[in-house]
């Protein structure tokens, strides 16, 4: 069994390895077993279906986490039917932790940015495991803006465990490069599709992701700070991430509830990393469908939508407000 | 709130307020998390010099080590008082209160504790007035609740007071000095607060309307990656600490001791962050002028 | 002037245009100043391997060298050679001349070597034709002719394939390959056209059109320092060099080596400031693959 | 007499220091040399008047050069009632050697840009000779295009050798910031001004020299490149600089003549740094009134009559078209 499996496929992958077995013992024996292993398969169907239908926090965390889930590049070699990696921020450096470029599905041109994770130890040191430096945000933003200036909707891919903690970037301005993008993508007079495809890891996450709607796979988290850390700070016990996972309200299903998000993408049974293509044909069909929802809006009213997507966002009690007359504290208006 | 410090007619109270607000009782129960902690009530050592000083002459001295200058955290109503003109403060939303979306362990009791640590409500006070006798909408972030950090409560009240700078016309100035970042306690919700009052802060651009960021220590993550960062004109208090990530993250990340000064004020003027780093007896001279500067409009093209 | 190189259909010529331009005489007369210089009639050397490359297979690998890839420089015929659909091109610009406007010793004699060792008028050929059946306004800076550096012509011509590209509505690619930068002979005259240059494209991207801008070896000074860095989209071929101020300039100013590898098109990807490094063999490929995506529109909002 | 000073104001000098002489010798002798003194003052008027009206391009460029010239710095606080410095270009660094701030004329708020030398040494290493690197031309541009929101007049001050030739500057581009500049300078919605004070190097001046008017103080240059650079290249030897800086016409008057320069502001006799005061004073006098020119036109107007001032700039013959028909390629049309 390879070692990238998580805890909670293990029955799974041990009931596929049987079925295998099976299948070869019938071979070479000439022996039928196709009964025996019909049984196996539906039982296999059925942890499957009951191992993913209630994947706790933590676990879907795992699998947002797990190396082999399919890359920015590889939805969007996937999604497109041409596309152009385009590179750098025009003022230090290219990030390739964070990348862009144009393309097109079918006749619809899209302008597309998103954090890219590697796929093996030495690609993810090449690719920073997935952390911008601020010159990851702002090829972003000027690959964006040119977005705007050609009317091409932008779809931005989320999966990142967050923006890069390193002297080289708040000498850069980690913190004016993020703060910029949101407030530039809160204008931009295109439409933007913001997909958590991985890890949606705070400020690292929400630097690209400020747009129309916001979606996101099944099994991928977004936070506001990593469970770890959490747990590192609150229970001063970093083995309590669990817990923290719990409490952050970080799956797709829990900030669909909390109005966050808009939409969730489902997955193959089993996870994205399972079975890309399908994956991606998902994806692809998320992003045409809201595409065009909202094209169907005029530009004012799509940054107007946008604005207040935004504008709501937060949970509060707001008290009747009470006049006080410096004369007269008794007298008590309610508006 | 601070209408008895200020004699200001602030209009609208909760009604729930029944807080005390001593200003003597919060010093006391001061826990001086910060540097430059308040060691007795009489006298304070700095932590920068060691020099012990006379509260008195502390605070008549802007509670600015008259030895070396170290500048001491003020809180958000010390802040008010050294920027706004005398009796021109109006509170804004007072009528908000944090609850617990998330049912987030612990949360309550962290509120309440820091709410009678500090007086405050939150850890922002929001409000207008005047400044050299320029009408502005102002929010002061205070640090020494819950650090500082944002939450829904404070990202819509700085998102408020945003709308009334643009529909009043007014200049907005912002007193960040959070280290908390977006709060955890309320997840999400927090973090997307960066999001509201950055597209808040496009609009009053748009409207091209003056906004001054004004980075007070300690200044970072979600606070920093937001409105902080994005003042037409940014000024740095004197030695303040301003960053995205915190010390100690980086630390753990690179395995490496930071090089002296990381992070200071000073740094980000040298990085090209900030546009001005001023000492806090200027930092109302300095202010006035810019609001000067910009309430001038000469000559405009026929 | 290429009219008979590429049998399309020139339209206009100038009076004076007498002079011989025969390909092959070209050939002969060439100095060689580049790097990877023609030794022979029939036989070029590499200079980056050394390997003695037949010329006509050379020219068949576009000249990029059958051994170990070294572009060698092309001129702009050979460019357009490259890139423009068959039968396709159309020269603008013909009619414009240099003249010696500040009376600069030996400028007229040096015009009258570089015409006759090139075939050219001018450091710029601008014209209009289709790659990949798209449309484009294009200009190519030959490096051949005073090192391809901009004066009051180039820049003249430069500026009018700007202004085609921006009333018909074309879009517009400029192949930069100049290392002389602003020519010295007409002064001032030469340095305003960066500004002239710059100018007009503010005003094609103010209209929303494309500008793609393809450096070359070699890419310096006026040129770099203006439209050569202004496009939507620049693309690098494969080991130019491309800087502000040449290596010598740089070496003699802070007085050290310069690190290898400074100054190529893989330095300025690393650098932030291109957008791809393509080989010679892919350029036009890409460039199809560009305009393609360019031209549709997709569904815009309602 | 201090090493300061040029070779063609020695005479000047050693007037003016005999004239000293004479008056301490009068008062500690009482003797009365009124008569004597008061002709060697016209002697030194005259050849004041004589130096100062035939200088050479190459002696305009050494008071250029003056190491005492008023800098940029020292123009605006003469000029300005007041002025706030504002630093950095939120990307990377502040360039000390290119600065920039908001500031007013009475009730003229102005931004102001420009390039800053040393006033010793020290000064000017810190100040990099006046030399700037693309973090420099990035605050100029941030600066500017908060003018523009703020519709705020634009005021450059050129006065810089050339932008920085050296490996950092390269890295970060220092060709795509002047080239961009320039770009946005063209349309940026303010009227901006233009001011040669000093030294007018190539490219590192025209980073900040788009606008809508151009002038220059009557003893600066503004060259396409050093004479000595051109003189090496050019005539391989840079001992012909002299020769070099006639023939490239970089002087106020020959650039006036060649319709790049729009005008001249006259510098006291002997040059602007021998009267500071009075220097500003002539400077702000030009700022205000061609301000007061700039803005009785509309916007648009402005904008239209600033691209054509650079559109027209270049000299050459337009041969009158000749259509070539393939058929007939005699039949030649004038159009
Ligand atoms: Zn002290
Ligand atoms: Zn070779």
């Amino acid at each position: 069994m390879p070692k990238d499996h998580l805890e909670f496929e293990k029955p799974l992958i041990e009931l596929e390895d049987k079925i295998k077995e099976l299948k070869q013992f019938m071979q070479e024996k000439d022996i039928d077993l196709t009964d025996e292993i019909e049984r196996l398969k539906e039982k296999s169907e059925r942890v499957k279906q009951e191992v993913y239908s209630e994947l706790e926090p933590w676990q879907i965390l795992k699998l947002a986490r797990h190396a082999e889930r399919p890359t920015t590049l590889d939805y969007i070699n996937l999604i497109c039917d041409d596309f152009i990696e385009l590179h750098g921020d025009r003022n230090y450096g290219d990030d390739r932790a964070l990348i862009g470029g144009i393309g097109k599905i079918g006749d619809q041109p899209l302008t597309i940015v998103g954090h890219q994770k590697g796929k093996s130890t030495k690609d993810n040191i090449n690719r920073n495991f997935g952390m911008a430096h601020p010159e990851g945000y702002r090829k972003a933003l000027r690959l964006m803006k040119q977005a705007e200036k050609f009317n091409r909707p932008i779809l931005a891919l989320i999966n990142t465990p967050g923006a890069y903690p390193g002297i080289e970037a708040e000498e850069r301005g980690q913190a004016e490069a993020i703060a910029k993008n949101m407030m530039e993508m809160a204008r931009l007079k295109v439409p933007i599709i913001i997909i958590v495809t991985g890890e949606g890891g705070s400020g690292g996450a929400l630097g690209i992701g400020v747009g129309d709607k916001i979606m996101m796979l099944e099994y991928t988290y977004y936070s506001v700070c990593s469970p770890e850390a959490c747990a590192a700070i609150l229970w001063k016990d970093a083995s309590e991430a669990k817990t923290a996972a719990e409490a952050l309200k970080l799956t797709a299903k829990d900030l669909l509830e909390l109005g966050i998000v808009d939409e969730i993408i489902n997955e193959p049974l089993g996870g994205a990393h399972k079975a890309f293509k399908e994956s991606a044909e998902l994806l692809k069909e998320a992003i045409l469908t809201n595409l065009q929802e909202i094209q169907s809006f005029s530009i004012s009213e799509m940054l107007e939508k946008r604005y207040d997507k935004f504008r709501q966002i937060g949970e509060y009690i707001e008290h009747s407000r009470i006049e006080v007359n410096d004369e007269q504290q008794d007298e008590v208006v309610n508006e | 709130m601070f209408k008895d410090w200020f004699g200001s007619k602030s209009k609208y109270v909760t009604v729930k307020r029944q807080k005390e607000k001593s200003k003597e009782k919060k010093k006391k129960k001061g826990k001086g998390k910060g540097k430059g902690k308040i060691t007795d009530e009489l006298w304070t050592k700095c932590k920068n010099c060691g020099e012990i000083i006379f509260n008195k002459k502390l605070a008549q001295n802007l509670k600015v080590c008259l030895e070396c200058e170290y500048h001491f955290r003020l809180n958000s109503q010390e802040r008010l008082n050294l920027l706004i003109d005398e009796d021109s403060f109006t509170e804004f939303g007072e009528e908000l209160e944090t609850v617990n979306p998330l049912e987030f362990p612990k949360y309550e009791s962290k509120l309440k504790k820091y709410q009678e640590k500090t007086g405050l409500d939150e850890a922002v006070v929001t409000g207008e007035g005047q400044i050299g006798g320029h009408r502005v909408a102002i929010a002061v972030i205070d640090a020494n609740f819950l650090m500082g950090s944002m939450n829904s409560v404070v990202g819509e009240k700085v998102t408020r007071v945003i709308e009334t700078a643009l529909n009043e016309e007014l200049p907005l100035i912002i007193i960040s000095g959070g280290g908390g970042g977006a709060r955890m306690y309320e997840g999400m919700l927090s973090l997307m607060q960066m999001a509201k009052t950055s597209a808040a802060l496009a609009k009053l651009d748009d409207a091209g309307q003056l906004f001054i960021s004004v980075l007070t220590d300690p200044t970072y993550g979600g606070i920093s990656a937001s409105f902080a960062s994005l003042g037409d004109i940014i000024i740095a208090e004197k030695e303040a600490k301003i960053g995205f990530a915190g010390p100690r993250v980086i630390k753990q990340t690179i395995n490496k001791d930071l090089p002296s000064g990381f992070q200071t004020s000073e740094f980000q003027l040298e990085h090209g962050m900030v546009d001005k780093v001023v000492g806090r007896k200027e930092m109302k001279d300095v202010l006035v002028r810019i609001l000067d500067i910009h309430s001038l409009r000469g000559e405009v093209n026929a």
